[in-house]
This record gives C-alpha cells, structure tokens and sequence, in this order.
C-alpha cells in the first residue's frame, strides 16, 4: 500500500478571485493523474463563495480542453467572467 | 497577419504601423472608450487589469481564428490596462481586408469573443466628487 | 448629428473634428480604398464622378435615417471623387455610439444603402502599362 | 379645343447615360401635369438603349415618390446603378 505521489501547481487568482482569496497566487498540491475537471473541485472547495462562482480555469496560460491532464509545476488560473475592450 | 500588444499608457490615436496589401479595398479601425458612468455611478475612470501573458496569447489566438474564417488580410490590436480616464481608449482595433462585408464581420467576431475570453477585467473604478 | 462631405482633394488619414459625447464607447472608422485590379485588369487609379448636390443630400439623409433607426450619437462622411490612385481612400466614415453594437450594425447599413442610393459612379479607370 | 399646355425641364445624364446620349444635359417639353412616371417613359424613348437600361430618375435631387408631379422648371437626372464608396 503505498501512498499516492502529489504534485504542486501554482493557481493564480483574478479579479474577484483575488479579492475572495485575498491572494494573487498560490501553490495546492493535487494527487498526480487529475484532470483539470478533478482540480477545479479542489479549487471550489477553498472558499464557500468560490462553489457556485463562475469562472474558468485556464492552464499554462490557456484555455484546456475537457480532460486534460494537470502535472508538477503547472500554472493554473482562476478567470471569473472577463470584461475587457 | 496578426499583431497584439497590451501597454499602460495612452493610446488614442493610435496607428498601427503595417504595410497594407494592395489589394486591399477596406480598412476597419474600432476604437473601445471609456464612458462618464458605470453601474449609474459618474466615474472619472476605470481601472483595468489584466493575466500577463495569457491575454496577448488570447487575442492573438481569437485574432488568427477570425482571419481564418473571414480570409480578412490583417488583424491589430492593442488593448490598454491600469487606470483610464473618462473620454480615453481602451482598445484599438484594425482589420483590413479586400471587401468591406468580409471586415465588418472579422471586427464584429473579435470583440464578440474578446469579451468572453480574454483574460482582462475592469477592477474598479475612480468615482467623481467626495 | 451628421456631417458629410465631397472632394477632389486626398482624404487618406483623414480626421472628422467634431466633438465625442462623454458617454460614447464606441468609435468605428471605416476608410475604402482603391484596390490595384478592376474587372480582371489591373489599374492605376479610378476615376469616379458624382452628381453635385444630389450626392451629399442622399448621404445626408442616409446617416440621418441610421442615426434614428440605430441610436448612434453621430455620422460623418468623406467621399473623394475624380481621379483616385490605387491604395488611396475613396471614402472615410466615422461613426460613434454609447455602445460598439449599435456603430457595427449603423456602418453595415449605411455603407449598403450608400452603394444602391448614392449618386457616385466608377465612370473610368486608368490602366498600368502600354 | 384648345391645345394642351406643354412644361419644360432639364434632364441631367451622369454616367452610361451621358455616354449614350452624349450630353450633359438637356431639355425637354413634356405635357403639364405629367408625373414622374409618364417623364419616365418619355426619357425612355430618347434612345433605344435607354429603353432597357435600367436607371432612377432622379427629381429635384431626391428620389421621388410614385406619382409625384412635374412641374415647370424642375431639374431631373438620370441616374443609372450607382457604384460609390
């Protein structure tokens, strides 16, 4: 039995985000092997006002496509909704 | 051609310094300005922020979709962040194409999808009096 | 308010000066250019004639006719007739607005209406070579 | 039996219509109360490729309404398909 290796990522937070989380960015170490879907529930658990807030997560400076996988030294983002122009 | 760029300093009246095709019959310039009010408050300006390095990989990506898609011959951009007064840009955008049809619609599609995919936000804003 | 004029006079770069709205957050500048071919030949200038008098009214009530139907702030229009070499601007078009829907949607029109109503005609061109 | 009263008016040719008739303008008698309509086919029967051709007529500088009548003195123009911008 041995125990799941973890990775780090580091999530940057914007906007709302940051406001909520009362920091420009962190570091969250997540199991090895999870999706994206899999740390944006890790993600929404920090904060109960993160649950139900929209937002997106971006991945290394992109939006992933569904499954993509997260691995060590990954840079994460929470987008809540843009409005820029 | 596709070329972005995000800056904190004025850019009104910008001009993007790109050779055009000489087959090219149009030339669309948009110009995003800051307005008196938000949320019916009178402002005197709104602060932007943006995700470094995300947000020109952004745009440029929505920008080489649209010349995809409409066969337009180019696509500028430059966007302005941190704190803009009232009456100043903070956008500018050029597309230039053979026909005009094929301009308007690029133009329309990047700011459509801007403002629903690039990381930039308007954080607050500079009220007037008080 | 709208403004339009006719010249023979160069009209690339140029600039409408009249006042913004404090509330106008959008600005859309289209400019059409001469292109290098017509009709499958290619070209050095075109020569383009108008009916004086006529052609600025109809522009006019053009943009008057936009204004209303889309709630833009403004319309301004610079049409060059004569002869026009290739890459310059025929017509510049300046439309503002409190919000960039409205300014796409009045450009869009005004530019069709303009090109089934407006008495201006392409009545020659000046071929390259020979 | 008194003959009917004739008008004048001044017909300008702007395009492929002053190429067909080779002139800038000219005038023309038309019987008093004619309407745009009757004008119209009068003018159509200067040439025979006028006959076809399509065109506005153009009343006074503005585009008139059906029906509208013609009177003494107005300025008319043959406006065939525009091709500004």
């Amino acid at each position: 039995m041995s125990r799941r290796k973890t990775i780090t990522v580091t999530v940057k937070c914007f906007s709302s985000a940051r406001e909520l989380l009362a920091r420009d960015e962190f570091q969250m170490d997540i199991p090895e092997g999870s999706t994206i879907e899999v740390v944006e529930q890790e993600v929404r658990k920090l904060s109960s006002q993160l649950t139900n807030m929209p937002f997106m997560l971006a991945l290394n400076m992109e939006y992933p496509a569904e499954g993509t996988l997260v691995k060590e030294g990954d840079e994460l983002a929470i987008i809540p909704p843009v409005s820029g122009g | 051609m596709v070329s972005v760029a995000i800056t904190e300093d004025r850019i009104d009246d910008w001009i993007f310094d790109v050779p055009r095709n000489p087959d090219a019959g149009a030339e669309l310039l948009f110009t995003g300005l800051v307005r008196d009010s938000e949320k019916g408050e009178h402002i005197r300006a709104l602060v932007y922020e943006h995700y470094a390095g995300m947000a020109e990989k952004e745009l440029e990506r929505i920008g080489r979709e649209v010349i995809g898609r409409f066969g337009i011959h180019g696509l500028h951009c430059i966007h302005r962040v941190g704190s803009i007064p009232v009456g100043e840009a903070a956008i500018v955008v050029l597309v230039r194409s053979k026909h005009r049809d094929a301009a308007f619609k690029a133009m329309s599609r990047f700011m459509d999808e801007l403002k629903k995919t690039v990381p930039v936000w308007k954080i607050g804003f500079e009220s007037t009096g008080g």
